[in-house]
């Protein structure tokens, strides 16, 4: 078998390495990649978004509804996991290490550190890097910090068992919703308004969507660490 | 960053995709298959985003005291959805790996084959 | 009117996605509506997708810009003739969901329900929005949702075993995929752009060969794997046979058409840029078609497991398709088209059936399967009729696709394509006809076979629409084949290579 | 005065270099875990923190200061305590501490780890 | 004096080598974990190293995000080291 | 200095991906990839692209290694030692 | 002149609905004979009322669908195809009632009625073709349908039987697939309505590949040898499923297709230039020779009768074959008169079969006396073929010497009188048993064949004699042959 492996491998490396040859080297400005799409996006970007992160930009506005169907993958992640049979309850080893007190306080002094700052992250998505994702992944991150203190079933508290299939369902819906009214406002699918005098508009929709990305986002985490730690 | 005709940034690249290859192709045991799989994803948004680089050139955000020119905004959106697609990816195929070693008691697949 | 059609396009995905969304909420409340709400959600993405082929059969083909960033600018989805094919697609679904309720309430338990239609609905969506996007990055996308929910649906059913089909599928699929967006980085630092009509334009002949055919290689083999095209075919047997039955109709019939999809928007880009030697490749493809249609069907006939059987003359239709396509011949480019919804209706109907013997015997192999057909009538007719339109014989749908392809090949002067697809059809005959003889001409072995009741209406209402569909599609075949000529054109060289 | 913030900063940095550097010896040549994890718990903190308030000394601009020390204060808390869960979970898990044999004279580190210690 | 910074920066990569010469021998998997640990701390100080270079002070939050997330898997590991599953069974 | 540092850094990473394939132990090759992941983050921050570099910290290290570790606490339990 | 009308449309549409619904019929065994029977009599009637028309030299022609240009599901009731579809309807008929009477206590005959009415509206569809494509449509369909009806038995052998004669049933289909699609690709029409559509410019190699595929294609039907194989294995199926199927219709398909393919993709000149047709002769004139040969050994009846089949077909084929008019004439004609005097033997042997349970030639001592009427209409069938004067075969035979002595080819009457000598020598034998041998006791109990058989017997015997006598009345079925070859060949009238 790792005969066969290394046989493929080299191959592989022997076509990157001359398909390689001729691609154009990225610092050069004229190249393909800086002069047209990107350029444009540069050039126009915060006035047709209003956004000065143009990661973000992109990934809203111009190209938002790749980050819709983004969004689905990850919705379709979960339903994924849950569609699968239990693969029976793994027998709980006795609780003869409790969590050492120093690590069960120190991760209490973080836990709102965490939160505040991926709330930070999120609100500030537009003006420096940050955004739906990432803040989504850092209530994950928080979600098993907590898990350490709170317990599992500590920590599922912390999405009541009602609300929980509708927070996971927020990003892929809120996106719909956010599409419809762009329809509605601007005859297209998704867009946001360009008038001047509906920015607020435009800023209120691209926060609704980031919001929902994160907790969106966050909670399909926690349910996914959930259903697999089960 | 071309000391020898050919980017170091794109030969690094395709060495990690290769071995990222070898590890899903050569590794018996399912999770380091999945590592390997992940490693080879990881290969290609590198390349991605080192296409879209400029040599010390500012991120794309343009606050204050960012001048041009700037690293392409494209290449980043695109990994950044690609690296949620390969999370999501992780999440199935580990969910999946969890059944079988559920039901086969092993992760080797030499030891799957037999079984049936 | 028409105008209003046109601002759908985007909608025929933002449905099933929202009602995807929606289904575990609605599970979480009332887990016995959640199946007429999948139901629901299908059939009005069925009636958008109405309203959009209507469109482009009278306006031609259209683009439509989401966020109103037109061109490369933004994502645009492009509608032609050609991705008309989720009309069918969405009509299939229609049929496979009323179907699976029966099932669902038999095996899966009741906290599982909305997370098996939310993956059946994401399927669907993923598919058409696969269809008709006209963005690289975005194709890239969506074939991971489609791909993702395959991969989950296919261990729904079984424990264990389930699971190593679908993981084996899972590390096959996330290669392919990997490939694919390898290809379109390449074509993305080539052009700068990632709209399929921009790239093709910016392909000149100045760029550089080497990333080109990197990528062109790069797009073709993952669309080929997807597609499950012989060499690269290894994962779909069992990955089809162990899904619950109809997981696997809409896999073998669906979603293995997602690859074929791909590869004609791969040849599109690239033949409009002619900057790869598509030729050579159009002849190699056609290879690689016609040696799909003998393995495939090589390999079925030793099959005793009766959905193995069927998964592996998907492989071997779906060497058809690629033949057709191969073959750069406008009557074969047409017949290839056709055959892509009607093997879907086909391979449908089989498995749904094949579904409706093994949910009522519990049996699994042709040899136990033996004589069901005096217990159960109707579903063993149904049966029948698939086996008959799969060996491609006229009354049924899949003549006629073969009879263009069969002419293509003579078109494009490569008469042994033309011997080797006719007679690759008599290698499929003799399972089928071992089937039909088990079915119909053999005492029953077991007592449970010999006393099977008929399926519920539930399950044999969409059986027996599928099966007349078959027949009156065979005869009446005309309006797909006249629809899908004008779009030919823009798909292959006119001509011959 | 900018030019002694300068000379100030360069010295914290080379400090804070040298601890790091220190604490990267003793991972590497101390015997058992619990030494090592002592030794990177203190000195890395020691030295990433002294490495940042000497880029905090740096140039004048005064909001990313704050940053820069709510940073220090982060690494403060997080190096030892990291390092104190490891500790602790190999001792609770029955790792044995290292100890010098009573006899054997001072021996290159190399044998004396194959001679037994863990 | 950026080269200055570079020049400490390269330092704390090299010295990142060794950790992972430590990672790899580690003869017990806490002393893996502790390794990736060292690795990360001394990555955050590069991080914030290339930040002021850039000079964009918005960079410092990326080293931020990834000094949580360094603790919090060191954290997660230990646990699955310790005691074979990650989320407690919570207080007693 | 700035392309030295990128040779360094491109050089720690291929280090640590083979070190994540070489070992042998599953918890120790998790942890590795978690490293893996964090120097990555290191790249992207280099290659002038911060959000990526959050998102790899986050979601590209942070949740993939916990969902590895997970999936190693259900399935290969004797590994602890 | 083309005259637009649903008619030849409706006529096997209507039979197929009625197929339908004698499924739908299932267990009760009176609505199953009143739709078998209503679709016998409808097609019947519609057959009919076309038949004033066709002699005035109308074709009714109905385009159903055109998938692309020049391809196309279409019909066309031209003198030729009226022939075939008069003959085949009447003979369904009878073939019907005959069938009612003998599958009386038989299990499945739902099943069996069902298949039964869809093939033969098949052989409908087949005389109405307009092109090449739905043609082939009915050509295959026959087969599917015709398999269940041979494997009824369900006997292990049986089944094999099915077996053999799908495989090559299907291989020819594939034949004819390759070649309606070669000349397609060479003509870019399908057409059967011109004398002719390919072009003498399409390259000799592939206008051989062409006839070969074609002709092969057909003649595993029309059971040239050596294709024949599969048809002495088909007669373990029932009896009515044996007569109507292996002497009428499936057979006659396959001639049927011979004929189109001679006269209508090739035509009578382009044949002559390539010389093709003269290797279908002498082929054709063996398989009547070896057909007779082994029917003298073959001392089960229903064999005897299959091989008698296999070389009365050549005849329709070396009538073809020749090229000349008067050959065409034969070739049409003995579509009729081949097909009531099988059936007639075939009922006979199924009525001896029913009443006596004998089925060997040997066991055939003494039968005349006991069912005079049934061996009396046998014997009409037998001088018929052997080709006694004032009976329907003397006229084929007439005309196909005639035939071969205008296309210059003598050799063939001293073929026909050679298998006119074969025919008596394995024909006489059962009539001088029948009549002339004392049963050597053993079968007290025999008796004449129940009327629902003796009626259809009879009804067939008396239509040989008419073909026989009627040559010259207009509105007979040789008058139809004479617009037939005269519209359909292009070839000046036949002045008798």
């Amino acid at each position: 078998m790792k005969g066969w492996a290394l046989a493929l491998v080299v191959v592989v490396a022997a076509t990157l390495a001359i398909g390689v040859q001729g691609l154009p080297t990225h610092d050069a400005p004229e190249a393909p990649i800086h002069d047209h799409v990107g350029a444009r996006y540069v050039e126009r970007g915060v006035e047709e978004t209003g956004m000065r992160n143009l990661v973000g930009a992109v990934l809203l506005n111009y190209r938002g509804f790749d980050t819709m169907v983004e969004v689905v993958v990850i919705f379709t992640a979960l339903a994924a996991v849950l569609a699968l049979p239990r693969a029976g309850s793994v027998a709980d080893a006795p609780e003869a290490l409790p969590v050492s007190p120093v690590v069960l306080f120190v991760v209490r002094l973080l836990a709102p550190f965490i939160a505040l700052f991926a709330i930070a992250l999120l609100f500030r998505g537009h003006v420096s890097p940050g955004g739906g994702f990432q803040a989504g992944a850092l209530f994950g991150a928080l979600f098993v910090a907590l898990g350490l203190v709170l317990g599992r079933r500590g920590a599922a508290r912390l999405v009541p068992e009602r609300a929980r299939p509708w927070l996971q369902a927020a990003a892929p819906l809120t996106f719909a919703a956010v599409a419809a009214l762009g329809w509605a406002l601007t005859g297209s699918f998704l867009g946001f308004p360009q008038a001047p005098e509906l920015h607020a508009v435009r800023e209120a929709m691209a926060l609704a969507l980031e919001v929902a990305i994160a907790v969106g986002g966050g909670v399909i985490l926690g349910s996914l660490f959930q259903t697999m730690e089960a | 960053m071309a000391p020898f005709g050919v980017d170091l940034d794109y030969v690094a690249v395709a060495a990690l995709f290769c071995i990222g290859l070898y590890m899903l192709v050569a590794k018996s045991n399912l999770l380091k298959k999945l590592l390997g799989l992940n490693v080879m994803e990881t290969s290609v948004f590198a390349f991605i985003v080192t296409s879209g680089m400029v040599e010390g050139g500012d991120p794309p955000l343009l606050v204050a005291g960012a001048q041009p020119p700037f690293a392409s905004p494209i290449p980043q959106a695109m990994v950044l959805t690609g690296i949620v697609v390969v999370v999501s990816v992780t999440a199935v195929a580990l969910s999946l790996i969890v059944q079988i070693y559920a039901h086969y008691g092993t992760l080797e697949v030499d030891e799957l084959k037999e079984r049936p | 009117m028409s105008v209003a059609w046109e601002q759908l396009l985007p909608w025929a995905v933002a449905l099933p996605f929202v009602g995807a969304a929606l289904t575990p909420v609605l599970a979480a409340r009332s887990p016995r509506w959640t199946g007429p709400w999948a139901w629901g959600v299908v059939l009005a993405t069925v009636a958008v997708t109405v309203g959009l082929v209507a469109h482009v059969a009278e306006a031609g083909a259209f683009t439509y810009a989401i966020g109103g960033w037109s061109g490369a600018y933004g994502i645009e989805l492009r509608f032609d003739r050609f991705a008309a094919w989720v009309l069918p697609l969405s009509l299939l679904f229609a049929v496979i969901v009323p179907f699976s309720w029966r099932y669902v309430v038999v095996s899966l338990e009741p906290a599982r329900w909305g997370a098996f239609y939310a993956l059946l609905l994401l399927v669907m969506g993923g598919m058409i929005g696969f269809s008709i996007t006209g963005d690289l990055f975005n194709l890239f996308v969506f074939m991971e949702v489609t791909s993702l929910s395959s991969y989950a649906l296919v261990a729904v059913g079984g424990r264990g075993v389930a699971a190593w089909a679908a993981l084996k599928y899972l590390f096959l699929g996330a290669v392919a995929s990997l490939l694919a967006l390898l290809g379109t980085a390449l074509l993305f630092v080539l052009t700068g752009s990632l709209n399929l009509a921009d790239v093709a334009a910016r392909l000149g002949p100045d760029v550089a060969r080497g990333p080109v055919l990197i990528a062109f290689a790069a797009l073709v083999t993952s669309f080929l794997v997807k597609a499950a095209v012989f060499p690269l075919h290894v994962w779909l047997p069992d990955a089809h046979a162990i899904a619950p039955s109809p997981v696997s109709a809409v896999l073998s019939g669906l979603v293995v058409k997602t690859g074929i999809v791909g590869l004609v928007r791969v040849v599109q880009l690239f033949h409009a840029a002619d900057a790869v030697p598509l030729a050579g490749f159009h002849l190699a493809l056609a290879w690689l078609g016609a040696v799909s249609i003998v393995m495939g069907a090589f390999l079925a006939i030793f099959q005793d497991d009766l959905k193995l059987m069927l998964a592996y003359s998907t492989i071997s239709n779906v060497g058809y398709i690629v033949l057709g396509f191969g073959l750069a011949a406008p009557y074969a480019a047409v017949g290839a088209s056709v055959h892509v919804v009607n093997h879907a209706l086909i391979k449908t109907t089989l498995f749904l059936a094949a579904g409706a013997l093994i949910h009522q015997t519990g049996f699994r192999t042709l040899s136990d399967l033996r004589g069901v057909a005096r217990a159960m009538p109707q579903t063993a007719a149904v049966m029948a009729i698939g086996a008959v339109s799969i060996v491609g014989l006229p009354p049924t749908a899949g003549f006629l696709c073969k009879w263009y392809i069969a002419l293509g090949a003579f078109e494009a002067d490569r008469a042994p394509f033309g011997f080797a697809l006719v007679f690759g059809a008599l290698f499929i005959f003799v399972y089928y006809i071992r089937m039909v003889n088990a079915l119909y001409f053999q005492a029953p072995v077991h007592a449970r076979v010999a006393e099977a009741t008929e399926v519920p209406w539930s399950m044999r209402a969409p059986l027996l629409l599928l099966a007349a569909s078959c027949l009156v599609l065979g005869l009446l075949g005309g309006a797909p084949l006249a629809f899908v000529e004008p779009a030919v054109a823009g798909v292959l060289p006119v001509g011959g290579p | 005065m900018t030019l002694a913030l300068d000379l100030a900063s360069l010295l914290l940095l080379a400090v804070g270099l040298a601890f790091v550097a220190g604490g990267t010896l003793g991972l590497v040549r101390l015997p058992d875990l619990f030494s090592r994890a002592h030794a990177t718990g203190k000195c890395d903190s020691v030295g990433a923190s002294a490495i940042l308030v000497a880029l905090a000394l740096q140039g004048g601009f005064s909001f990313g200061d704050l940053k820069l020390l709510l940073l220090v204060a982060l690494v403060l808390v997080t190096a030892p305590t990291a390092a104190h869960a490891l500790a602790r979970s190999a001792y609770r898990t029955g790792l044995e501490p290292w100890r010098r044999a009573p006899a054997a004279g001072w021996r290159r580190g190399a044998e004396r780890r194959d001679a037994g210690a863990p | 004096m950026t080269d200055v910074l570079w020049g400490a920066a390269i330092v704390l990569l090299l010295l990142a080598f060794v950790c992972l010469w430590r990672a790899d021998r580690g003869p017990t998997l806490q002393d893996r974990i502790l390794a990736v640990n060292v690795v990360g701390t001394k990555a955050l100080v590069v991080l914030v190293l290339l930040a002021v270079i850039a000079g964009h002070d918005y960079l410092i939050d990326v080293a931020i995000v990834y000094g949580l997330l360094n603790f919090v898997l060191t954290l997660a590991a230990t646990r699955l080291v310790e005691r074979g599953r990650i989320l407690s069974e919570g207080p007693r | 200095m700035s392309d030295l540092f990128d040779a360094v850094m491109l050089a720690l990473l291929l280090a640590t991906a083979l070190a994540v394939a070489r070992a042998r132990d599953l918890v120790a090759a998790v942890v590795l990839f978690s490293m893996y992941g964090l120097t990555l983050c290191l790249v992207w921050q280099h290659r002038g692209a911060p959000d990526v570099a959050i998102t790899e910290a986050a979601v590209g290290a942070g949740v993939t290694t916990v969902l590895f570790l997970i999936a190693v606490a259900r399935t290969r339990r004797e590994e602890r030692r | 002149m083309g005259v637009v009308d649903p008619r030849p449309l409706l006529a096997p549409l209507i039979s197929f609905a009625c197929a339908g619904l004698v499924f739908a019929a299932g267990r009760n065994a009176f609505w199953r004979r009143f739709w078998s029977l209503s679709a016998a009599a409808v097609k019947l009637a519609l057959v009919l009322s076309m038949l004033p028309g066709t002699l005035r030299g109308v074709v009714y022609t109905f385009d159903v669908v055109a998938f692309t240009p020049g391809i196309g599901i279409a019909f066309r009731a031209d003198a030729y195809g009226m022939f075939f579809a008069l003959v085949s309807s009447t003979l369904w008929t009878l073939t019907t009632i005959y069938a009612i009477g003998y599958m009386r206590g038989e299990p499945d005959r739902s099943r069996f009625f069902g298949f039964f009415a869809l093939c033969v509206s098949t052989t409908v569809g087949v005389a109405f073709a307009e092109n090449l494509l739905t043609f082939f449509l009915f050509y295959e369909t026959l087969t599917i349908c015709t398999y269940p009806l041979v494997v009824h038995a369900e006997t292990p052998e049986a089944l094999r039987a099915g077996r053999v004669y799908l495989t090559y049933t299907l291989i020819g289909g594939g034949f004819v697939l390759l070649g309606s699609v070669m000349a397609f690709d060479a003509a870019g029409t399908l057409t059967l309505a011109q004398p002719g559509i390919l072009p003498a410019d399409a390259g000799g190699a592939t206008l051989a590949t062409i006839f070969a595929a074609l002709i092969v294609g057909f003649g595993v039907k029309a059971a040239i040898m050596p294709l024949h194989g599969w048809l002495p294995l088909a007669m373990v199926a029932p009896t009515p499923v044996s007569a109507l199927l292996h002497a009428v219709a499936v057979v006659k398909v396959g001639a049927f297709g011979v004929t189109r393919v001679i006269y209508n993709v090739f035509g009578v000149e382009l044949l002559q230039d390539l010389g093709f047709a003269t290797p279908l002769a002498w082929l054709a004139a063996f398989t009547i020779l070896a057909g007779s040969a082994i029917a003298l050994t073959q001392d089960h009846l229903k064999r005897r009768l299959a091989y008698s089949t296999i070389s009365q077909l050549s005849y329709i084929v070396l009538g073809a074959a020749l090229l000349t008019p008067f050959a065409a004439t034969a070739a049409i004609l003995h579509v009729a008169h081949q097909a009531f005097a099988k059936i007639t033997m075939f009922f006979v042997v199924g009525a001896i079969q029913r009443t006596t349970g004998k089925t060997r030639v040997s066991e055939l001592a003494g039968i005349g006396a006991r069912m005079p009427w049934s061996m009396a209409a046998f014997t009409i069938a037998a001088l018929s073929f052997v080709g006694v004067p004032l009976f329907a075969g003397f006229v084929t035979k007439w005309y196909l010497s005639l035939g071969a002595l205008q296309a210059g080819a003598g050799v063939f009457v001293g073929v026909m009188l050679v298998s006119s000598l074969l025919n008596a020598a394995y024909w006489f034998p059962i009539v001088h048993l029948a009549y002339f041998r004392r049963a050597d006791g053993g079968d007290e109990g025999v008796h004449e064949a129940p009327p629902l058989l003796l009626v259809p017997i009879l009804i067939c015997a008396a239509y040989v004699l008419l073909l026989g006598l009627t040559t010259q009345v207009p509105g007979m079925p040789f008058s139809v042959a004479q617009v037939a070859v005269e519209r359909a060949f292009a070839v000046p009238a036949v002045v008798p």
